[in-house]
């Protein structure tokens, strides 16, 4: 096999952008989505064929050790598959979504354009190339939120900064390390945590987590979810940019630098992991619509991924690996039942839809699925790979037991998934309409097929865990790019010795978790009676801050009532994460307009338009230069 | 040679043209009076190269350098002196407050 | 020889505060005029005597000329607002004389340092100005066509609307 | 060879002043075209025939002619860039000028201002420079003033001759200072003096009015108070040219040629050159955003970009400079673009209010596009050109120690990006207003040049190891 066979998951979606950019009239949109289709399944073929393989390709490039060096390894080749996975299957959902909507063809494109550079992102071997193709997502990022409505540019822009923002972090981060490492090639590098090794680490920490859609950078996502079209946030917030991130952060984590349990970083990347979890998941309980909600669980769930990692143990390296992969899938799959629902019912808002159980049957099955997924239930694919990354924080908190509070942030974590999940799927599907509608059923084929085909994976993962974790992810980690002493040996020994695949050795976590799940349960039947039988209102008790209204109301129900004493408590919690987000969306939003805006009022008066005071600048820069210069 | 006390002179007298000229232009609300300002200027920077080809003895050039010089600043002024025309044309008037509405 | 010169730059440096401090428009180019002839003498008196011809026949004929010309399109102040004009300029530049007095002084106190003149080593001293203008700076004298030129093409694209 | 660059322009310009008097219709018949041809013929010989040759060729009018020019890699592309910037401007004045007259008059000067730039960059002699920034300028102030209705513009190139002129006079008294301290004006007799005595009071006196003078021309803070009066002013084809290259050549490109070639940067030099480039970025970004009017904003966004090229040739090492003269030609290929888009939008609405603008993007796909390119480009988002450039300058500066400014540098691109990504919500996404149901694309005369530079913009971005290997990284040897 030629190496420069490594050229082709770049260069297909690339160069077919470049023809669908040469018909980009809607008019053209069937010859569009042909070249689209031809192009994944071409896609398809060569990750099929690169997968486990181990090559490596280099092009002489910029000069000055830039060079274009690609490298394929277990690792990334199977983060490769699982890319062309999601957008096969977010491709033929996105068709039927977008065929009757104006700007298909540029939404063809963007999708074409971004496959080709997460392709080149996870397959390059350089970090300026790296850096090339991440800063380059930023394109078609931007295209994606703008097809959706022209109104959304505000939140283009307001995602486009942010992520430019963590981009920089993230170029200064990779300049550092390649100056470290004194050689540019990801390969070559393994570096310890030094003073400046750790800072460059936590740049690069910044820049991978907030692809991934970690707290401080993740709140453009929930304003994205509104204003994109739907496939988008199933392919990039979901899927692309989650395996990504996470990639790129266990390869930071593992191979360039040898991140130890014993380093504050590891504490560091645990706290960002923990809060992310509780924080996102707050705000996802109180969503009223279905988009929005959602994308609050994407923010939330890397923060899984993210604690799982930074745990450093095994268990819990694994478990975020996997989780991330389960994630994707049900997260995707979850999306598309929101699509296939906005499709159908021409809205999101919880408060218009209802009864959809009955007329939109695999829809419904679908939803189940995923959500019980994402939950953790057993024994589907979510559950496991918590469990995973339970036992490593348990693990560490065995060591010190104050390691033993992020487990309890996972803990809580779950919980609230779980309620928030009883409470969309009981809105949405269970309730009877709140608004009338006719005729809405099951979308077409187009659509089902990949809900269908990633709900089935979900189980399959689920029931027979072993497939992926065995086949894909323990090697992965024995060999991340086939260097790495450090956390990935222990991984090697520790698998050899047991492996982690199979229901989960600690019993009293399987336990802890059927508690977990079933509370919620408790909870949202409490909650449903409470909000008048109707699910859209089951979190409400946990939303409101018991205001006067609410005190009167309730004074004699609720008085002595510990179960509503614990949940005001929770809600002074959840407002003071509330205010902490809507804090840092005021920073992005308003914070920076209005600075920038104060200083540019001050230029602009400056102005006058008086030429006699722009002389008068001009002699005092010149009195200042000759001063200068003297 | 005297040149060399003479520098002095003509250094503080160069000096002091530039300023008036400077000064000129800066306080003057008339846009002819500026072209004046713009002179005087430019006659410094005239016995500015007449020094220097005197001082290093090269006139030839400095006599070159000088003429040309005339010739590009009797066109600025041409052009200078339009635009002025123009000027009072729009606003009536040949203040400089007449051309203050591009700003911000 | 020196106090001729001398007497020549603050009769010069009389003459252009004079100029910049006129009322009257038309006084003030006199006054350049003034300005030019001086400057054209001191140049003569460096040695350029040919550059103090074209001093003198362009800049003081040719240049008043065309501030005339200028002036005679534009309107002028009657003597009232000229009589009021006088007493704004003299706030605005009654301070000059002051200032450069201030500042003669001060540069006659802190002379400015003696520039080492480095002659490179084949000077073109020998040079006569013919050689110079027409066949050394040849260049130059390209851009003085092409500016005068273009100083033509002004004059067409300016003053057009105001011949109408 | 080099002459030629000089010379056709200046025969073609009197073959077209001769019939001016009587047969206006020649010109406009043929003037266009053959200015046109002309400014392909400059870009193809850049392209073809690399500027080592042509020194080194001997040249058949040497005979007749006297011209002491020089040609490097510098020159190269800043002759490129002219080319370019000439071309486009001509096609959007043919489309934008509808008044013959006008038109016939801007073609001359775009002739006289091609010769001025030309000569200003194969000069070797700081008074000739003189001549030619001030031919440059001449053309300039009437090309601004074009249409003598219109009160704005006659504003706009006044102030321009003001600053200019006050320029002019800076840096004749720095040559006048060089003359008395060398005794001759000449590049190669002036830099070895000034190399070797670059501590001498006249000679630091002479490098600073200069530097000063050129920061005029080049419109950098606080030096830049007529760039966003005259560029707003101007007629929209004027605006191509004078954002695009005019100021670069009188201003950028004679510092970098008089501060590599032939002052030599000094310690205090560099000092000066990237504490003034970094207040241009910032002011200039800050001040863009508060901009409602197009080319205001366009005109501010050009004092933040030349920020960004003396940034890196302040920083002097050979990379810096290798960026910098990098982002001068990309510099000159995108804000052409986006001048060339307002003029596009101006032609259509008729004014540059940006606030009474929106969703044109429906009714002007292929403007709002390449708009969108261009602003990326400026911005520097990968893989267009303009992110390269400033990666190399901020990476020289980096490397060379320089870590504040790099820092400045990088965040002031995020300012760019938020009042470019203001711009394009303005004007070409949203709602329609009503009222522009009417509006349509603009015609052929503007869509090739802006097909033309877009194409150059993405193939720059993705060629740039050829680009790199046969342009900018050979002017990184002004300063060895």
């Amino acid at each position: 096999m030629e190496n420069s066979i490594l050229l082709l998951p770049i260069l297909i979606p690339l160069v077919v952008a470049g023809m669908v950019l040469v018909f980009l009239n809607d008019k053209f949109k069937l010859l569009n989505v042909i070249m689209f289709l031809t192009a994944i399944a071409a896609n398809t073929a060569v990750a099929v064929l690169l997968f486990s393989a181990e090559m490596d390709y280099t092009l002489p490039w910029a000069g000055f050790g830039m060079d274009f060096a690609l490298k394929v390894f277990k690792f990334n080749s199977f983060i490769l598959l699982a890319i062309t996975f999601f957008a096969v299957a977010v491709g033929l959902y996105s068709i039927s979504f977008m065929w009757k909507k104006t700007g298909i063809s540029q939404y063809l494109m963007y999708f074409l354009v971004t496959l080709g550079f997460v392709n080149g992102a996870v397959l390059a071997d350089n970090l300026i190339l790296l850096l090339f193709f991440w800063e380059g997502l930023l394109l078609p990022l931007f295209g994606f939120i703008v097809v959706g409505n022209k109104a959304a540019f505000k939140t283009a822009i307001k995602a486009f900064i942010i992520v430019g923002i963590s981009d920089l972090c993230m170029m200064v981060g990779i300049g550092m390390t390649g100056f470290l490492a004194d050689t540019l090639t990801l390969s070559e590098i393994h570096l310890p945590l030094s003073t400046m090794g750790s800072i460059a680490f936590v740049l690069l920490i910044i820049g991978a987590t907030a692809k991934a859609g970690s707290m401080p950078f993740h709140s453009w996502i929930p304003d994205a979810a509104v204003d994109a079209p739907l496939p988008f946030m199933a392919l990039l917030p979901a899927s692309m940019e989650k395996l990504l991130g996470i990639y790129f952060l266990a390869r930071i984590a593992l191979d360039l630098y040898q991140l130890t349990p014993d380093s504050w970083l590891s504490t560091l990347l645990m706290i960002l992991g923990g809060v992310t979890i509780l924080l996102a998941v707050m705000m996802a309980l109180v969503q009223k619509d279905y988009k929005k909600l959602l994308s609050y669980h994407a923010i939330s769930q890397v923060g899984y991924m993210v604690l799982g990692i930074g745990t450093c143990v095994p268990a819990g390296i694994i478990g975020g690996v996997f989780h991330m992969l389960n994630h994707a899938m049900y997260k995707c799959a979850l999306f598309f039942t929101a699509g296939a629902v906005e499709k159908q019912a021409g809205t999101t808002d919880l408060q218009k839809l209802g009864g959809l159980l009955r007329s939109m049957p695999i829809t419904f099955g679908v939803f189940v699925i995923a959500a019980a997924s994402i939950s953790g239930v057993p024994p589907f694919n979510g559950f496991f790979s918590k469990e995973l990354v339970y036992d490593g924080t348990f693990i560490r908190g065995q060591s010190n037991p104050v390691f033993f509070v992020f487990y309890a942030m996972a803990l809580l974590g779950s919980f609230f998934t779980a309620a928030s999940f009883l409470k969309l799927g009981h809105a949405v599907y269970i309730d009877s309409a709140r608004v009338e509608r006719k005729d809405i059923k099951d979308p077409d084929w187009w659509m089902l097929t990949p809900m269908v085909a990633i709900a089935c994976i979900c189980i399959l993962f689920g029931v027979y865990n072993e497939l992926p974790i065995k086949n894909f992810i323990e090697p992965v980690l024995m060999n991340v790019s086939g260097g790495g002493a450090g956390a990935s040996a222990e991984v090697t020994e520790d698998t050899v010795h047991h492996g982690f695949s199979g229901w989960p050795s600690n019993w009293f976590l399987v336990l802890m978790t059927g508690i977990v799940i079933f509370g919620a349960i408790i909870n949202h039947v409490f909650g449903v009676k409470k909000g008048g039988g109707s699910g859209l209102n089951a979190a409400e008790h946990i939303h409101y801050a018991p205001g006067l209204v609410q005190a009167y109301n309730a004074a004699e129900k609720r008085l002595f009532d510990p179960y509503d004493i614990g949940l005001s408590l929770t809600n002074v919690f959840a407002r003071i994460l509330y205010w902490f987000d809507r804090f840092i969306d005021w920073i992005y939003d308003k914070l920076a307009g209005e600075i920038a805006d104060a200083v540019s009022l001050r230029l602009r008066l400056a102005h006058n338009g008086d030429y006699s005071l722009y002389i008068i600048w001009a002699i005092v820069g010149t009195v200042i230069v000759v001063l200068m210069i003297m | 040679m005297m040149v060399a006390g003479m520098l002095q002179w003509y250094g503080i007298f160069i000096v002091l043209l530039f300023v008036v000229g400077l000064y000129c232009i800066i306080t003057t609300t008339n846009l002819i009076r500026l072209l004046i300002g713009i002179e005087i200027l430019i006659k410094a920077v005239t016995l500015l190269f007449a020094l220097a080809g005197w001082l290093t003895g090269n006139t030839a050039l400095s006599q070159v350098l000088i003429i040309t010089l005339i010739v590009v600043e009797v066109v600025i002024m041409v052009v200078a002196g339009g635009l002025i025309v123009n000027v009072y044309r729009h606003t009536k008037s040949i203040e400089s407050r007449g051309i203050k509405n591009l700003k911000g | 020889m020196d106090i001729v010169n001398i007497f020549l730059l603050a009769l010069l440096l009389i003459a252009a505060v004079w100029t910049v401090m006129r009322t009257r428009l038309i006084r003030a180019v006199i006054g350049l005029a003034v300005v030019s002839v001086l400057v054209a003498v001191l140049v003569f008196q460096m040695g350029s005597p040919i550059a103090a011809v074209f001093e003198l026949s362009v800049c003081a004929g040719l240049i008043s000329v065309i501030f005339f010309t200028t002036i005679s399109f534009t309107r002028r102040l009657s003597y009232e607002q000229a009589v009021e004009r006088r007493k704004e300029r003299l706030g605005r530049f009654g301070y000059l004389p002051f200032v450069l007095l201030i500042l003669g002084l001060l540069m006659l106190k802190y002379p400015l340092p003696q520039p080492m003149i480095m002659l490179h080593d084949t000077p073109v001293i020998g040079e006569s100005l013919r050689v110079v203008f027409w066949d050394i700076r040849q260049i130059d004298l390209l851009g003085q066509v092409a500016i005068l030129l273009a100083g033509a093409i002004g004059v067409i694209v300016l003053f057009k609307e105001i011949r109408k | 060879m080099l002459s030629l660059l000089v010379l056709i322009p200046f025969v073609w310009l009197i073959l077209l002043v001769l019939p001016a008097g009587n047969g206006v219709a020649f010109v406009r018949r043929v003037g266009f075209v053959g200015t046109v041809i002309l400014s392909i013929i400059q870009m193809a010989l850049v392209l073809i025939d690399p500027f080592t040759r042509w020194s080194l060729a001997p040249d058949f009018v040497t005979g007749m002619f006297k011209f002491a020019l020089h040609a490097d890699s510098l020159s190269t592309v800043v002759l490129l860039s002219i080319g370019l910037v000439v071309f486009t401007a001509l096609f959007v004045g043919r489309y934008t000028l509808k008044n013959a007259v006008r038109f016939d008059q801007f073609v001359l000067l775009t002739v006289v201002v091609l010769m001025g730039m030309n000569a200003t960059v194969l000069v070797t002699d700081m008074f000739s420079l003189y001549v030619f920034i001030e031919l440059t300028a001449v053309a300039s102030f009437m090309l601004i003033a074009l249409n003598t209705d219109d009160k704005f513009g006659i504003e706009g190139s006044f102030k321009y001759l003001i600053l200019s002129t006050v320029a002019t006079v800076l840096m004749l008294s720095s040559i006048a200072l060089m003359f008395l301290t060398t005794g001759d004006v000449k590049f190669d007799v002036v830099s070895v003096i000034a190399k070797h005595n670059d501590t001498a009071f006249y000679i630091k006196l002479a490098t600073a009015l200069f530097l000063c003078g050129t920061f005029i021309k080049a419109g950098v803070v606080p030096f830049h108070g007529w760039v966003p009066d005259a560029y707003s002013a101007a007629p929209s084809a004027v605006s191509v040219l004078l954002g695009g290259i005019v100021t670069k050549v009188a201003g950028v490109y004679v510092m970098i040629r008089l501060m590599t070639t032939v002052f030599g940067l000094t310690i205090f030099t560099h000092n000066v050159i990237m504490l003034f480039g970094t207040v241009s970025i910032l002011v200039g970004a800050f001040a863009a955003l508060g901009q409602n009017d197009m080319k205001r904003m366009l005109a501010y966004s050009s004092i933040s970009q030349i920020g960004y090229i003396i940034l890196g040739l302040g920083c002097g090492t050979p990379l810096a400079v290798a960026g910098a003269v990098f982002h001068f030609f990309n510099h000159a290929v995108f804000k052409s673009l986006l001048f060339v888009n307002s003029a596009a939008v101006e032609h259509e609405l008729g004014n540059f209010d940006m606030s009474k603008m929106g969703g044109l993007s429906q009714k002007m796909p292929v403007t709002s596009f390449t708009n969108i390119v261009a602003l990326l480009s400026t911005a520097g988002v990968p893989p267009l050109s303009g992110f390269w450039s400033k990666v190399i300058i901020i990476i020289a500066l980096w490397l060379s120690g320089q870590k504040v400014y790099a820092g400045i540098a990088v965040i002031a691109s995020v300012v760019t990006l938020a009042y470019f990504l203001l711009m394009q919500r303005k004007t070409f996404y949203g709602q329609l207003v009503p009222g522009m149901e009417n509006v349509k694309e603009a015609g052929m005369d503007i869509l090739i040049p802006e097909v033309v530079l877009t194409v150059i913009i993405i193939v720059t971005g993705i060629l740039l190891p050829f680009v790199l290997n046969n342009f900018v990284l050979l002017t990184a040897n002004l300063v060895r």
